[in-house]
């Protein structure tokens, strides 16, 4: 058992990671930049230290600050949260060096699951199944030929991007002569790597992922599935579990398919499969996240599970229990992220909560980092609290959302709430066909 | 013209929680008083925290000192070992680029620098203990 | 179906209210007096009508105000929470002859239960057990000898009271000469009616009470006991569900006993029995609450039903469903009443709302009625927000509730998180030897 | 010049409930100065509306007019039936006592009456209109 836990992250995950720590009994720890000086995870934790200026690569992003937080405090684990430091390998191997548990897969497993290109790789040694994709690309003609045997359209990935960066559609063997070097360069300056390959890119797929956990005895448990298809540059806007895309024995025969393939890994702690489905709805694997996401409450809901809780107790040594089948899903759920930004031109929109009521009643769940009276600071991810919803069929949980978010106030600050209500009331959402360009069709 | 009512509000509870008379508050082109008959004001206002003569005198000393904060989170020490004197004592001279403590992180014993010259009038932390980002820990008065 | 449901109330029970009725796609009307302008309530009903000015008895105690509310702005249906116009026959009778369904119990079924003494004896003939009593006390030699037969000691209270008032334990022959008269003459002067009784009075006993439905056509169901001992000067502080003092059997012998006597009694709507358990676990009748209870979010949490929805659905006609047997209670509830008042002295702490954070996460429910930057009136009740958590066990019930009230900030006011804190931590109230005495004893 | 007189009664109000003597708000080219005499505040006087001085200067233009408010929730009527003529309208002089209008509540015409004499300058609200409590239905200047 720890017994005090640093939490290397701030905002809502922060303070979601507090309250599974304090139910289980374990000191928390928060670190802080300058300006978060009065944020809520630096008021609500039992410690809090200040490791630096505003700036997160002075402060969130520096591992010796972290380090020696913990250092001086006598944590002996550390949760990373999601961003920042999450799927950084050095920072989980400083901490092993430093004797502090890091709460998350092996260094090992996130370089592994960290390079798309490996990634893929070794997803398809494990038997999931792959978008048909190519191998790295050596030049622009190498990249012509390569493009030509997958079959146009194309989607070019930086093999080092993340969140979206750097991809591109390339319809014609015209396209990739254009685009080739231009895209190579942009991405040596953006991820320090300028390996290129191509995926068959499908034009209105959905996302949707799948929940895993792994204990240091090799047991795997898959939570089933959630979708996320609605995205705004590559960024998930709102979420729900399960998924109408799925059928009950496509959701048993991957989870199964997954179960294997990561027990054969070895896969610690909690991480994410993302799977892209076609309209055929054949699922082929995009990526995985080798940390807890935003979007994990949808699935606590239904599975009744606490993920952050789980994460700990695999990381004190705990086993997982080993059931004959998966938990079957209870119900509904939604989750709406409620960025600090402005609802038409998505600019980023820091300030003073003047004035503050969260949504709440029955099945509804708060994940905040601000409050009432607090600051909204312009240094970091806009993301300041998500509303999920949980109720027995899909068309009460839209219909408690639609609630949520029209109890909602937040002044002093603009929101996207606007933008979620669209989304909530547009007949094609409703009936659940969906896909990754939902939103840019509902603003085009 | 716009006018904020709240902040009008909260002018007017500090001039009450204050004890006070008037306060007026310039910014760029707005400007804003608030005043109050002295006669008016009554002796049992609770919570008054009327600024005296000794409170002052500390904002004041504070005026013509300044700190040498701490740039890293770790352990703070005075002296290179256990055993040896302190970098520094209060009442020396210092110059600019002179050590003045340790901040131990990560099993690293990182100098922490004079960035000006002056007179050490105060040691603020004890040696051994943790420091944070930011953390004062002389105060040195200009020479 | 009901279009637009007037709520004749306030605070955190009115925006409850909402929030049932635009889950089942009703419009809402607030009324609210001139200080509430700004209220929860009147910000997030669809329409709000100033009835009067701050004072409740001109505002939402006035019946015609609230009537003329519902006339101007075309409601058909009336929710009266609890407190104020809830439990009040006139008003609902009042409803009836200006075509306004009153969603509650009948008139004659408030008269009935509202009386004590009538209540007492209706329960008797209905089969419930009843705490030996006495009839109405004419005298005070009257008074001795039924006090004498009935065994000291015992409690005096009037029929028409409520909340605790007017309540007296009396210990001996002296006690009751020494006390009768001014009893009769403060009841008279407090309710308009001298009526008193007495009942056996039981030292420390507990206070659990059953959730119960009744529809148009008979169909009663009962949702479980709430364990409502923590109570201080009669008001309830913080309530649970279940109780550890009821067995298995206990419950199912006692839910089926009420179902049938409200069966026969042919009872409308939510309502409430209210039982004391002496120190041998007997349970015996204390009083029937007509109307939705403050504390019914924890019978929501384990039943997993919707008593507002319920209330709704019944006032429009629907049927409940039948079940072959009650529904098992899921899990542990417990709440917090969170009151804006001092926690030493308990006196009333209204003002300004400056900073707020109400607790999240996982298994956490919020039912509050102020927000960030609003403003506490003087005018009303103190009970500001609840806080109920939702856990597997009691322990870990109790453990959420503490990490919830750890994070909770409401700044420029006063509120009693303090005293929860002292409750939830206190060995005697984890082991769950609780009474009404305990609070009592916890300051004593 | 354009005078907001609800943000000048607004001053006013606050002047009063906090007991103070001046407000002064200035903002780009306007400038706004309450000021009372300090003598004419009383120990106790909550929502005293005694204005003096400048004050009773600004809130002149105000004073002259004075608003009939909706003492119920209702149906606002101008005349006792669909086919009379309205009780008053604008210009006419009336006295203390004299009908203005009906609020129709739970089937009940309740008559409004005049509570000061003047003259009736504007009518607030539609014939048949919902009106809420404390609602401003005519606005009547002195005479």
């Amino acid at each position: 058992m720890f017994e005090k836990v640093l939490i290397a992250n701030r905002g809502e995950i922060a303070l979601r990671v507090i309250r599974s720590c304090r139910e289980r009994g374990l000191r928390t720890v928060a670190v802080h930049s300058e300006i978060d000086a009065d944020a809520l995870h630096t008021r609500l934790a039992d410690e809090a230290i200040c490791i630096g200026p505003a700036e997160a690569a002075r402060s969130y992003l520096h591992i010796p600050a972290i380090i020696a937080a913990a250092e001086i405090t006598g944590a002996d684990a550390v949760h990373p949260g999601y961003g920042f430091l999450s799927e950084n390998p050095e920072f989980a191997e400083t901490c092993a060096q430093c004797d502090l548990v890091f709460i998350g897969p092996t260094p090992e497993q996130m370089r592994q699951w960290g390079d798309k290109v490996s990634a893929r790789a070794l997803a398809k040694s494990l038997g999931l199944p792959i978008l048909e994709g190519t191998e790295l690309l050596t030049d622009v003609d190498d990249a012509v030929k390569k493009a030509e045997s997958l079959g146009f359209p194309v989607l070019l990935k930086a093999s080092g991007g993340g969140g979206g960066k750097g991809m591109q559609v390339l319809r014609s063997a015209e396209d990739v002569q254009a685009s080739f070097e231009t895209a190579r360069a942009e991405c040596l300056a953006a991820f320090g790597n300028d390996a290129l390959y191509f995926e068959r890119f499908l034009e209105r797929p959905r996302h949707i992922e799948f929940q895993i956990l792994g204990d240091k005895y090799g047991n795997i448990q898959v939570l089933g599935e959630r979708e996320c298809s609605i995205q705004r540059r590559h960024q998930k806007v709102l979420e729900e579990a399960p998924s109408v895309a799925l059928t009950d024995q496509q959701r048993t025969d991957m989870s199964e398919t997954i179960r294997r393939a990561m027990s054969k890994a070895g896969y610690l702690s909690a991480g994410t499969l993302e799977f892209l489905v076609d309209d055929r709805g054949e699922l082929t694997f995009l990526e995985m996240n080798p940390r807890i996401q935003v979007e994990h409450p949808v699935t606590e809901l239904i599975m009744g599970v606490d993920l952050v809780a789980e994460q700990i107790r695999i990381a004190e040594g705990e086993a997982l229990e080993v059931r004959d089948q998966p938990l079957a899903p209870r119900g509904h759920a939604i989750e709406c992220r409620i960025n600090a930004e402005d609802p038409d031109t998505f600019a980023p929109s820091p300030g003073v909560i003047t004035e503050l009521h969260m949504a709440g009643g029955t099945g509804v769940r708060i994940d905040s980092g601000i409050y009432g009276g607090g600051r909204v600071p312009p240094h970091y991810d806009p993301l300041v609290a998500k509303i999920i919803v949980h109720a027995p069929t899909r068309a009460q949980a839209i219909a408690k959302m639609q609630r949520a978010l029209s109890e909602t106030i937040i002044g002093g600050i603009r929101t996207n709430i606007a933008l979620h209500q669209r989304i909530l009331q547009h007949p094609a959402f409703e009936e659940g066909r969906i896909s990754t360009r939902f939103l840019d069709d509902l603003r085009g | 013209m716009k006018l904020d009512l709240e902040q009008l509000r909260e002018l007017i509870r500090l001039l009450d929680e204050a004890n006070l008379t008037e306060i007026e508050v310039e910014h760029d082109d707005d400007r804003i008083r608030v005043r109050r008959d002295p006669a008016a004001i009554v002796a049992a206002v609770p919570q008054s925290v009327a600024p005296t003569a000794e409170g002052a005198a500390a904002a004041a000393a504070e005026e013509n000192g300044s700190y040498v904060t701490s740039p890293f989170v770790g352990t703070f020490y005075r002296s290179p070992s256990p055993d040896s004197d302190p970098f520094v004592e209060v009442g020396d001279e210092i110059v600019v680029g002179q050590v003045l403590c340790i901040v131990e992180a990560m099993k690293l014993m990182n100098e922490i620098e004079a960035e000006t010259a002056g007179t050490v009038v105060e040691v603020l932390v004890e040696n051994g203990k943790p420091v944070e980002y930011g953390d004062k820990l002389f105060r040195i008065e200009a020479t």
